[in-house]
């Protein structure tokens, strides 16, 4: 033991690292998302379009097909839609509009779940019992409804003008609001195994105080299946986003998601501009995908129940 | 249920001015007083929502705002459409759902497993109205042996109308019920999967093993048995949200049931149809719950035989 | 009991099965929406006026080109400028067998005029309906009415006998979101009656036997109208063939089912002008930055016009299937002239320069109101027009939404900038003077005020002499053309699409007759 | 001629870094009527050995070489046939009766199924078959019971099905693979003595395997020791517990804590530690040591603690007293001994004296204060300070996201705020070196020690506050009894060096009477009796004190 063992030598030495290494959809996955991520982000230095600019559209190059076939225009290398807009600006920005609506959204169920299942799962009793069967009634109630009413709601109560400009909170918060149930239930269940455990009465013992403890020692210690349920349910926002947005609840057109893409696209489905549609579904797909093998593969990784 | 009672009673009330949605703008104020009287809008909140659970708990929900006719009647409508969807698609997602699922768990490698899990994540990661865009696309319009919305010919029973009796109410339901199933199948696939992978793990399955008790019996008997009881809970969460899912269905496949209904009345704001198709779901989730719980009771015999260890 | 709802099953399933295809021969027709209610008087609105046809019948009806024709009247004469007499046909039945006479009409005419009817204020003028012996019956106007026919085309007859049983003495008061027989159920004395009825999923026509007419097919014995919301869903469905005709066809798929072999696209000139209008009374805008109201200025409106580049609408937009616009009607109606129709140049500099010389060098923002379920690609037009303001820096916020809100709010005075569409159905000027441009009119919603327009529409309203009045007409049309108190766009061409086989002829008020379709 | 020869048995099992060899070349032979000790620590191969000879070896090990021939039969001549051989001839039975039984199965569906499996029986034969069996492993009322599931026994009973059920098809070897861990020493007995009076009537060969040496000095004829998959010596038991041959045997036979007497230290072969004298001077500068007066450290008043439902809803019923009505004393300075099978309420005592629960009934004076009643914060952290405690299981018993340093620092930071980070820093390194630990060890992360580490690990952490009293609740039950051994050695010196006073708790007789000085009898909840410790051994006044004392299995027995 002469060496001194910094942290990259340990993670080049964890199971996890290797089980990366050794996963060639694991590494394939990471690099697209790394890509769609990157492009989204950083899409205003990557492409010379800002499809949100009218001044900057020319209706009459509306339709135009991808640059590889016979009317394709090579500026526009996956065509542009029925306003003009570059497909490719337009995916990326609408990619980046999902990402952050998926992200915020995931971000507040995992805050807000964690919370709750933490708090319940340490301090036990009635407050245990009432968010364990708030968590019930609301895992019963499918995430989809539960976006809708949300938004149905938002609808109601906040005027129109307000509506445009919140749609995006109304948004994270619908979705968010639908998904904490599953990190509440996982992080508590975590949390009472973990609960249990010796070095928290240990910690008790040395007069550690119940928050210190909660979030020193047992959330680090949970972190794990609540970031596999993260990485899952990310891809399961970005799909309830699109969704909402392809029904028309989602955001506001003027800032189209990737769902909104497809909705607008799905009109000229029949009518031979088929890459109105398909480049923004076939993306998604391609988004959503990845995030999954790449949490399926974190899901048998960190789940040592299923190694032995 | 007296939540939801209460919430969709809440919607009722305070989103949006209900008279405001009812009336025209020429409408004097004389004439919303009167409305707004007979409506019984005056009443303390306590005697309105009582009313609005007697109402409820006979079906009346007041009117749509939209279609202008009572709530109660489209609902009714409408039912039989969304049931028969979601029935036909949970037997399809639940049995093939299990099948590959149990396949899949039983047999970790092979070519044939991988392919059914990278399929079942490839349906996780497609959204249900980009399948049922696709479907259309394939069975309808290039191979033209689907029909691409609606249910067909449907019979009137009186009570219920169905679209299983004709040729074309069947041909009408298998595109929209896959598209519906395929999301949930793939759930179900991953579940039983994982289920069944760890149950084979354990030690009782290891000690039927070292009994000598067939390959056969044991993944078929022992553990699918036990692998299938929490595919009962998953069952009724999964007719949950086939509910839910059968929204974007319904929109896609203009199916004529009840999420149809709803979505239409999100966009319009059509609050007592919000506030009926919320009592809907509650009391269907209560239902699936006390259906789930009397499964349980027959199927695991953990909670069926109270336990005994005192004597030992 | 069970085996009693054994029997009752199979025997459906005998008869759904021997009867669906084999010799009924049924046009399935889908559009967008459906009617609202089956009460002939309760909305005054397209679809519901399309299905209501098929059932119903008026005095007098526009035959396939539009012109007025007798329907259930034979005859009429005007007795005085304020009298007119209908002489009815002495062989019409309800679909129920049920003779009509004058009772009937003049029953259904007061119907029209009560407080819960969306027709009163189109009929205002009738004063007075009385029966003259059982087929013959006298209406008086309050004032001389040149378009009392074109009105009458559109006032349905009901069974009087039938309203009294089933309640239904006064129209549905949709408003109040009444329930009514009448609303839906439905007993006229047109070609069809309705057999099944489900809202917005199916309803069900077959041939009313008792019909005076002749069927222009005798095949075609039934209809089925099946809403379907979705454009792309709908056209699907026609291109699989499980529906006949679509009687609003997207203009994006045309070439796509033209193009199948099948299937076939026939377009029409509409009876509408899609525009845009501006409110000019407001003090300053409710969505704009500026703190004043820039539409007050004529500099601005027509730089916004000369912005609009409708050509490039008309061919990425519409495909082709419009016709550019430079005022709000359209060839066929009194009063239009082809000059009168000439727009302004498409010119982005000289609006630029415009907008400048108006104290709007950086432009200003204001949002723009859209139906995105009423007219062919509203939503779209809207986009792209929203762009082209944006190359002139007038910052434009889209705001779209379904029609019956949009049309509320509008009616509410909720918009700065709006898009609207009109049709003449009496296909004369007066139509859209006395709603568009009049001081005060139910549709100015742009706030349009000029005395001598309004002294021209007195005269259009009230004068005989024909040369007097059109030259009244024709004043009018240079003053407002001139002012550009509404942006004109274009008027919309409406397109059906149907299979091969099944010919619904077109029309432009969009209303198919069922009566007149064939097969081949 | 021996029943079943073992040759040149291996079995491997390749991981990302290497591969390991779970059992090396091993020969091992059993006689029929005869039961082989097969006896090892955690991780020497011993159950790999049992699931290698009817090739039930888990993913991704399997077995590289060898032979087993039972009779004249080489059954792993074809290895994917041994599946007859399961359960025909070779009967099974595994550690824990709790998860061995399918649940959702009655026994009696179980039963017939294994026997339907091999024998050509109709059904009503073989039901008939298998009350007997029932019978013969000692379940009354076999006919009821046949139709019950599995949940409805009790873990002793369990064990007799699995017993059942592994010599339905009569086997004539049977392999129990620690059949007696899971279960308290009263049923332990009653199992070994079936085990033993099955191999009598029906001349079984038995393999036991098991890492408890009282249990092999009570049962097997003969025993095989294990070390990392290599055989180490076999023989007659006596031969191998009283004169083993090998290094490793005379280091784990010292190590087993005799029952009969008590001994100042054990015996550590290998490596007798020297320097942890030097060590402790260190912290002994930092220590504040209290003189021992003679005084009660602890009362313990009319104790009582039952636990209503949604708590501990699992393991107990609704309202069940855990504790009840126990007063006792511990004086400053002694090792106080607590024993008790599983659910006599000890651990409960213990974690009511460290204030994890509160008590129901009954008050506990920690140095003449009332601990039950403080509310006062500041007081609170004052007694915290003065009581600690070591735990049962080492891995759960450390925050595996803390570096050593960051756990051994939190109590000492806590309890002194103020304290300088290289004050901290020589404080940390002084604590891990009184353990014995290098100061590398600082900063590594839990999972990179051994268990016996770990405990030590604990044992710092809970020194850092300088308490007075130590609570050991089962500190060195999950180790293996080598380890064990260093680490009760080392408690025993700290003891002494530091004047701690600790209260020792655990279900093993043979430790508890090395450790204590007094010991305390538990059972359901309630106290049987308290008493010196050679006093309690040699002349136990009550009967369930004298009945644990004759259960136990004793390694001085094979002298008998």
């Amino acid at each position: 033991m002469d060496k001194t063992i910094n942290t990259w030598d340990r993670i080049k030495d964890s199971d996890i690292y290797h089980s990366f290494i050794k996963s060639p959809t694991a590494i394939v996955s990471s690099i697209i998302l790394f890509i769609i991520f990157f492009c989204s982000f950083f899409v205003e230095f990557i492409t010379p379009y800002n499809p949100f600019d009218p001044s900057s559209l020319s209706l009459m190059e509306a339709f135009t097909p991808p640059s590889w076939t016979e009317d394709g225009l090579t500026k526009f290398i996956l065509g542009t839609d029925g306003q003009g807009r570059d497909m490719l600006s337009t995916i990326l920005y609408g990619s980046r509009i999902s990402l952050i609506v998926g992200f915020s959204a995931i971000l507040f169920s995992l805050i807000l779940g964690v919370g709750l299942g933490l708090t319940a799962g340490y301090f036990g009793g009635k407050y245990e019992m009432i968010v364990m069967r708030l968590t019930d009634v609301q895992l019963t109630v499918p995430s989809i409804l539960m976006a809708l009413l949300v938004d149905g709601i938002a609808r109601g109560l906040i005027s129109r003008e307000m509506h445009d400009e919140m749609a995006i909170y109304v948004l994270i918060f619908a979705i968010g609001i639908s998904e904490w149930p599953q990190f509440a239930r996982v992080s508590r269940a975590a949390t009472l195994v973990e609960k249990n455990k010796d070095y928290v009465s240990a910690s008790t013992i040395i007069g550690v105080s119940n928050l210190v403890i909660m979030f020193k020692h047992i959330l680090p210690n949970i972190l794990r299946p609540v970031l596999v349920i993260g990485t899952i349910g990310l891809a399961l926002a970005i799909i309830a986003e699109s969704t909402l947005s392809f029904l028309g609840v989602g955001v506001p057109p003027t800032t189209p998601s990737l769902g909104t893409l497809i909705r607008l696209g799905n009109d000229f489905l029949f009518s031979g501009e088929w890459w109105i549609t398909f480049f923004p579904a076939i993306f998604l797909v391609i988004l959503a995908f990845s995030i999954n093998l790449l949490g399926d593969w974190m899901r048998d990784t960190l789940n040592p129940r299923l190694k032995k | 249920m007296l939540v939801v009672a209460f919430v969709s009673f809440s919607l009722f009330n305070f989103v949006g001015d209900p008279i405001n949605n009812m009336v025209g703008e020429e409408t004097s104020d004389e004439e919303r007083a009167e409305l707004r009287e007979t409506l019984g809008l005056m009443d303390p909140i306590h005697v309105q929502f009582s009313r609005f659970v007697v109402n409820a708990s006979k079906g009346e929900f007041g009117i749509s705002y939209q279609l202008r006719r009572p709530v109660s009647d489209l609902i009714v409508e409408r039912l039989p459409a969304t049931i028969e969807l979601v029935v036909i698609s949970a037997l399809i997602a639940l049995v093939s759902g299990t099948l590959l699922g149990v396949y899949t768990g039983i047999n970790r490698k092979g070519f044939l497993s991988d392919f059914i899990l990278a399929v079942s994540l490839l349906g996780v990661s497609l959204p249900t109205f980009v399948i049922g865009i696709l479907f259309i696309y394939l069975f309808a319009v290039i191979l033209g042996i689907l029909p691409s919305f609606g249910r067909g010919e449907v019979v009137d029973l009186g009570f219920w109308t169905t679209g299983f009796l004709t040729i074309s109410g069947l041909k009408a339901i298998i595109l929209p019920s896959v598209t519906l199933s395929l999301f949930q199948m793939t759930y179900i696939i991953r579940l039983v999967r994982a289920e069944m992978m760890e149950i084979l793990q354990t030690d009782y399955i290891k000690f039927a093993r070292a009994r000598g008790i067939s390959e056969n019996s044991i993944k078929y008997k022992h553990a699918l048995k036990n692998g299938l009881i929490p595919v009962i809970t998953i069952a009724g969460i999964n007719i949950g949200t086939l509910i839910a899912f059968s929204i974007i269905t319904e929109t896609v496949f203009q199916w004529p049931g009840m999420g149809f209904l709803f979505i239409q009345a999100v966009q319009f704001v059509d609050i007592p149809i919000m506030s009926a198709y919320l009592v809907f779901i509650a009391f269907v989730f209560v239902m699936i719950n006390f259906i789930v719980d009397i499964l349980y009771y027959f199927i695991d015999p953990r909670i069926r035989v109270k336990g005994d260890v005192s004597s030992g | 009991m069970k085996i009693k709802n054994l029997l009752r099953v199979l025997l459906s399933v005998v008869l759904v099965f021997g009867f669906s295809s084999a010799w009924a021969k049924t046009i399935k027709w889908s559009m967008q929406g459906d009617s609202l209610t089956l009460d002939p008087h309760a909305q005054n609105e397209g679809p519901t006026t399309q299905v209501s046809r098929q059932i119903y019948e008026a005095l007098v009806e526009r035959a396939v080109d539009m012109k007025i024709q007798p329907a259930l009247a034979k005859t009429w004469k005007a007795t005085d400028p304020n009298t007119w007499i209908f002489t009815l046909r002495e062989d019409v039945k309800f679909s129920d067998g049920s003779k009509m006479t004058s009772e009937d009409v003049v029953f259904s005419v007061l119907r029209a005029k009560q407080r819960t009817s969306d027709f009163k204020e189109y009929i205002s003028t009738i004063s007075g309906v009385e029966a003259v012996g059982d087929y013959s019956v006298k209406i008086t106007t309050s004032k001389p009415n040149p378009i009392l026919l074109n009105q009458l085309s559109n006032i349905f007859i009901m069974s009087k006998a039938w309203s009294e049983k089933n309640f239904a003495m006064s129209p549905q008061n949709w408003d109040a979101g009444q329930e009514t027989f009448s609303a839906t159920n439905a007993l006229g004395t047109g070609p069809f009656k309705i057999t099944l009825r489900e809202p917005n999923t199916k309803t069900v026509f077959k041939r009313n036997k008792h019909w005076w007419g002749e069927m222009t097919d005798k095949k075609v014995t039934q209809i089925e109208l099946l809403p379907i919301k979705n454009a792309a869903t709908r056209v699907a469905a026609l291109l699989s063939g499980e529906i006949d005709v679509v009687t609003d066809a997207p203009v994006q798929d045309l070439a796509r089912i033209g193009s199948s072999s099948s299937h076939k696209v026939e377009s029409t000139a509409q009876m509408r002008t899609i525009f845009l209008g501006m409110d000019q009374a407001a003090d300053k805008l409710r969505t704009g930055n500026t703190g004043d109201n820039p539409f007050k200025k004529k500099e601005v409106r027509q730089a916004l016009y000369q912005a609009i580049d409708i050509e490039a609408i008309k061919k990425k937009v519409m495909r082709g299937l419009s016709e550019p616009a430079g005022i709000i009607t359209f060839p066929g109606v009194n009063g239009y002239t082809a000059d009168l129709d000439k727009r302004l140049p498409y010119d982005v500099d000289a609006a630029k320069k415009l907008l400048a010389d108006a104290g709007y060098p950086n432009g200003f923002d204001v949002e723009l109101r859209c139906p995105n379920d009423r007219y062919v690609n509203d939503e779209a037009i809207c986009t792209a027009v929203v762009g082209m303001f944006g190359k002139i820096g007038v910052n434009v916020n889209l705001f779209a939404q379904t029609k019956s809100k949009h049309f509320k709010e509008l009616k509410d005075n909720q918009g700065d900038f709006y898009m609207l569409g009109w049709g003449v159905p009496t296909l004369d000027s007066h139509y859209v003077f006395h709603y568009l441009y009049e001081s005060g009119a139910s549709w100015n919603k742009v706030n349009f005020s000029n005395s001598e327009v309004d002294a021209a529409i007195r005269v259009m309203e009230g004068e005989v002499d024909l040369d007097k009045r059109n030259a009244a007409i024709a004043k009018a049309w240079k003053i407002v053309k001139d002012d550009i108190s509404y942006l004109p766009l274009h008027h919309q061409v409406i397109s059906w699409a149907s299979k091969s086989g099944v010919n619904v002829p077109i029309r432009p008020n969009n209303e198919p007759l069922f009566k007149s379709a064939s097969f081949n | 001629m021996s029943f079943l020869k073992i040759k040149n048995l291996s079995v491997d099992y390749p991981m990302r870094k290497e591969t390991v060899y779970a059992a090396k070349n091993v020969n091992i032979e059993v006689n029929k009527g005869e039961i082989l000790g097969l006896v090892g620590e955690s991780g020497s191969g011993k159950s790999t050995v049992g699931n290698a000879i009817i090739n039930l070896i888990d993913e991704p090990g399997k077995v590289s070489s060898g032979s087993v021939i039972l009779g004249d039969l080489n059954i792993h001549e074809d290895r994917n046939n041994i599946i007859k051989y399961r359960g025909k001839k070779i009967g099974l039975i595994f550690q824990d009766p709790q998860t061995s039984l399918n649940p959702i199965l009655t026994i009696g569906e179980q039963l017939i199924e294994t026997i339907q499996t091999h024998l050509n029986l109709s059904k009503e034969e073989a039901k008939n078959k298998s009350i007997d069996l029932l019978n013969e492993v000692g379940i009354k009322d076999a006919e009821i019971r046949f139709n019950n599931y599995p949940h409805q026994f009790s873990g002793g009973m369990r064990q007799r099905v699995v017993i059942s059920l592994a010599l339905c098809c009569e086997p004539e070897l049977l392999i129990a693979d620690e059949p007696t861990t899971a279960l308290d020493v009263s049923i332990q007995s009653q199992i070994l003595d079936l085990i033993k009076k099955l191999t009598k009537e029906r001349n079984l060969a038995v393999i036991l395997i098991t890492h408890d040496m009282g249990v092999i000095a009570e049962t097997a004829n003969r025993v095989a020791v294990m070390k990392s998959g290599k055989l180490v010596e076999i023989g007659a038991t006596k031969e191998i517990l009283t004169e083993p041959k090998q290094t490793y045997t005379k280091s784990l036979v010292s190590s087993v804590p005799p029952t009969n007497k008590k001994i100042l230290r054990f015996v550590i072969v290998d490596k007798e530690n020297k320097k942890n004298q030097e060590n402790n001077i260190k912290i002994l500068n930092r220590w504040n040591k209290k003189e021992i007066i003679k005084q009660d450290l602890v009362q313990i008043k009319k104790l009582g603690k039952s636990f209503d439902d949604n708590f501990f809803t699992e393991s107990s019923k609704n309202s069940v007293m855990a504790v009840d009505n126990v007063s006792f004393e511990i004086k400053e300075g002694e090792s106080f001994g607590l024993v008790g099978e599983s659910g006599s309420g000890k651990s409960t005592i213990a974690k009511m004296i460290v204030n994890l629960f509160k008590p129901s009934t009954g008050d506990i004076f920690f140095d003449n204060i009332c601990i039950t009643k403080i509310n006062n914060k500041s007081e609170m952290m004052k007694f915290r300070k003065q009581i600690q405690m070591i735990f049962q299981d080492p891995y759960s018993s450390l925050n595996g996201r803390l570096k050593v340093r960051d756990i051994i620092s939190e109590p000492i930071k806590l309890h002194n705020p103020s304290i300088s980070n290289t004050d901290l820093d020589g404080y940390i390194f002084d604590l891990l070196e009184s353990v014995e630990l290098t100061q590398k060890s600082a900063d590594r992360y839990p999972h990179e020690f051994s268990g016996g580490q770990r405990q030590r690990i604990s044992i710092a952490r809970a020194l850092a506050t300088q308490p007075r009293l130590l609570v050991c609740d089962e500190p060195t039950s999950a180790l293996d009894v080598s380890i064990q051994a260093q680490i009760l050695n080392l408690l025993k010196d700290l003891q002494e060096q530091l004047n701690l006073t600790i209260l020792f708790i655990s279900h093993d007789l043979p430790v508890v009477r090395q450790m204590c000085d007094r010991i305390g009898v538990l059972k359901d909840g309630k106290l049987c009796e308290v008493s010196n410790t050679e006093e309690l051994f040699l002349k136990p006044q009550h009967e369930y004190t004298k009945k644990l004392l004759h259960l136990m299995p004793k390694i001085e027995s094979i002298y008998n």
